[in-house]
């Protein structure tokens, strides 16, 4: 248990700080770095070892330029939407496990709270896209609301399949459940259904209707500057990392791997997703919006039904 | 220590309870239909946080998902789709308006009246969560595949009527 | 219908597949871009920057005897030549060479007509200067040795 | 503990640890996000340009004056009917949760046959909306109003 030990909570918080912001600057730099070498260029190279302390170049910038509202926009929303969209993130990376022993802390419910918690990262961009009072804005806002009606159900199913099979919701109990084979091999349509899940969650690229800067300029964070504007970008490569944190311990057995460190094992895996979602966006065209939602309804929600009723039918005979 | 547990317990307990209130107070009161929603996802929140503190994360999380995640977005994909034109949100409050007011602090009252001769149990456990399951299997069955139907026929009852316009339009009623 | 639904789901994962091919070989080949100023790019023979004078190997001195061929030719109008003879010489040599960089739209006729060869093309593409000025008079003798030296040399710094 | 007794749950004296341990878990990490994401905001304001002009407040419209305001935007009503339909599967999958929960304790073959029916019949709604092609993207069925 679950003592409440007050060193132990000091090293939490600075360790979750510590991994959001560290998380945003890696995937950041290996985002950029990914695109340029798949158009032949070299991405970022000037600041620090090839370019990797661009972020943080970036973010001082940020950091130093005035943040701009429209006049019409409503202030309150505006000003709350980049907020709501990164603080459920701290709560969200609480039940993640690391290791067997390395974990922020553990509760019963851990996968429920991380799927809950996702939700109001789409509120925040409803509220921004709502609350700055322009159409590009208000687009990508509705477009964002759009795409939960079309992933959370198929999502929610790959989730039942993987506590079926572990038969709790502590993450840490289904990672540990998987010491031997790993769920991706059990279950690889719930895999590939779940990675589909959290490129539409996530809200990246082919799936990034609530942003196409190709139609909407900038979608919901049009209007957005300065740190507001890169508060909305920390939370979705934080929540990246909540949702590739999430199918490595349902899918790729979490810590577990030989030789290496465990935690260094679940970093390797999760940062494989990673580079497997930026790499996915680099190659796909964007999707319209009535394709991602007869996606959902017509392939990702009959086949993850399907999977699910076939393994509980299995594991009842 | 215990005493102290309770303290910070109470004291979170009300915070809660405010949020809750206010989230309530702001749906009503609002003038933009925007804010309304907001109330009503705090309010559904800090209802999250109520089950929470009378022991169940478990039904907490189902609280969020179900009202947060699945009736809120509906509600603010409908907002989205119809929201009206102009500044004029919603209409003042009636006077009728003291109904739904008065009618739930009667019914707390009579409740609390009602419970105030019991004794006190102490305060609530962690729920074990695997105990819903086996009851929604066993003693609550029924109602359980009830909701299964029930909820079906709503929604094709709902698409049917939302679907009327088009066959008319179609000319194949 | 239902084998026609599953081809089509097999078959759009197996195009991502090809596209996901695609762009990882990208990302593992060699880029094509180069990081100037630290590095440049051979440029080809062929290639066409502002023109230049070319000097005479041994000396150094500009080919050129100011005939005021490329002058004539040049569509744009944007080449003044002015020359004399330098002492004890028997060719004109100039003294005042200057491109009209602003109008020159390096079609190159100007080094075709030249009888001695005395023009070419340099391999100068990052220009860059303040002002405007810097390229309406680009003065082509500055880079090359003078046969007047002991007038007074009409130098200009240019980027 | 037994599986028919909610009452025992409820009864017995303190907060139970783990509730107070989660929650204080919690709120120190909500406590610490919202100055993670307050403090740059406030910084920015404090060190940023305060430029003004009236042209600063304008909504950006790819330079052109802006035509109309946002909130006068209207969607496809059509799309709601993924709402409904939505609504309703997510609900009765959540009520799954619990059940899965204890599937490998022995529910055994008439805990899938319960839960099949609940799920059928549920699909049932999805299917009678494909047939009349609500998840179809036809110009006709968008002009549903």
């Amino acid at each position: 248990m679950k003592d409440i030990n007050l060193l132990h909570i000091v090293i939490s918080l600075l360790g979750i700080m510590g991994m959001v912001s560290l998380n945003a600057v890696l995937v950041v730099w290996l985002e950029r770095k990914t695109a340029g070498r798949m158009q032949f260029r070299h991405g970022p190279m000037e600041v620090g070892f090839h370019g990797i302390l661009q972020t943080l170049a970036d973010g001082i910038k940020l950091v130093s330029k005035q943040l701009v509202a429209p006049s019409h926009a409503d202030t309150a929303l505006f000003i709350m939407a980049p907020v709501v969209s990164l603080v459920p993130i701290f709560v969200a990376m609480m039940p993640i496990p690391f290791s067997a022993t390395i974990l922020a802390h553990e509760t019963d419910t851990g996968l429920l709270l991380v799927i809950a918690l996702g939700l109001l990262n789409t509120l925040g961009i409803l509220l921004a896209g709502w609350g700055s009072d322009n159409k590009y804005g208000l687009l990508g806002g509705t477009r964002a609301v759009g795409q939960i009606l079309a992933y959370k159900i198929p999502l929610l199913l790959t989730v039942l399949t993987i506590v079926i099979l572990a038969g709790s919701f502590s993450l840490r109990e289904i990672a540990m459940s998987q010491n031997g084979l790993w769920n991706a091999f059990m279950q690889p349509v719930a895999f590939l259904i779940y990675i589909v899940c959290i490129v539409l969650e996530t809200n990246r690229s082919p799936f990034d209707m609530a942003e196409a800067e190709s139609e909407l300029v900038a979608g919901f964070h049009t209007e957005y500057s300065g740190m507001a504007f890169s508060m909305f970008f920390l939370a979705e490569y934080s929540y990246m990392f909540v949702a590739a944190a999430l199918a490595t311990v349902m899918f790729l057995g979490g810590w577990h791997g030989p030789i290496l460190p465990a935690p260094i094992w679940f970093i390797l895996k999760v940062y494989f997703l990673l580079f497997l979602m930026i790499w996915f966006r680099w190659t796909f065209p964007r999707v319209r919006i009535d394709q991602m939602l007869m996606m959902g309804w017509k392939v990702l929600l009959p086949i993850s039904l399907i999977n699910f009723l076939i393994t509980a039918v299995v594991l009842a005979l | 220590m215990d005493n102290f547990i309770f303290k910070v317990y109470y004291l979170s307990f009300a915070i809660v309870l405010a949020q809750t209130v206010a989230g309530g107070v702001l749906a009503v009161a609002a003038k933009n239909l925007i804010h309304c929603f907001l109330g009503m996802v705090v309010a559904l929140i800090g209802v999250a946080g109520l089950y929470y503190h009378l022991g169940s994360p478990f039904i907490a999380l189902m609280q969020v998902m179900i009202y947060v995640g699945a009736v809120c977005v509906a509600i603010a994909f409908g907002l989205s789709l119809t929201r009206k034109a102009g500044e004029e949100g919603l209409k003042p409050l009636s006077p009728m308006a003291v109904v739904p007011v008065v009618l739930p602090a009667g019914m707390l009252a009579a409740t609390l009246k009602g419970l105030s001769h019991l004794e006190k149990t102490g305060m609530p456990r962690k729920l074990d969560e695997s105990i819903i399951g086996w009851q929604l299997l066993g003693n609550y069955l029924f109602p359980f595949e009830i909701i299964s139907v029930l909820l079906t026929l709503a929604v094709i009852g709902a698409l049917s009527v939302a679907l009327i316009r088009r066959r008319e339009k179609n000319g194949n009623i | 219908m239902i084998t026609s639904y599953v081809h089509e789901i097999v078959r759009g994962t197996g195009s991502l597949l090809a596209g996901m091919k695609v762009t990882i070989k990208a990302m593992l080949s060699r880029t094509q871009t180069v990081q100037w100023p630290r590095q440049y790019l051979t440029l080809p023979q062929r290639f066409r920057g502002h023109i230049q004078l070319v000097p005479v190997e041994s000396t150094g001195y500009p080919k050129c005897f100011a005939c005021g061929n490329c002058a004539r030719t040049c569509p744009s109008k944007c080449i003044t030549v002015k020359g004399k003879k330098p002492e004890g010489a028997k060719k004109k040599s100039p003294t005042t060479f200057l491109l009209d960089f602003t109008k020159c739209s390096l079609c190159g006729l100007c080094v075709e007509s030249c009888p001695v060869s005395a023009l070419g093309f340099s391999k100068d593409y990052a220009m860059a200067g303040p002002s405007r000025q810097d390229f309406a008079e680009m003065d082509l003798l500055s880079s090359l040795a003078s046969p007047f030296s002991t007038q007074a040399s009409k130098e200009k710094d240019h980027g | 503990m037994e599986h028919g007794t909610f009452i025992a749950a409820t009864t017995g004296p303190g907060v139970d640890p783990s509730i107070v341990a989660d929650g204080f878990m919690m709120a120190a990490l909500l406590t610490m996000g919202t100055l993670f994401a307050v403090v740059p905001l406030v910084l920015a304001t404090l060190i940023a340009p305060r430029e003004t002009s009236p042209k600063l407040g304008a909504i950006y419209e790819c330079g052109m004056e802006t035509y109309g305001r946002a909130r006068d935007a209207r969607f496809g009503v059509f799309y709601y009917l993924y709402a409904l339909l939505f609504i309703v599967f997510e609900v009765d999958v959540l009520y799954l949760l619990p059940i899965v929960r204890i599937y490998r304790q022995g529910v055994g073959l008439t805990g899938f046959l319960e839960m099949l029916f609940f799920v059928a019949v549920l699909f049932l709604a999805v299917i009678y909306a494909w047939k009349k092609g609500v998840l179809k993207w036809e110009q006709e069925a968008l002009s549903l109003r």
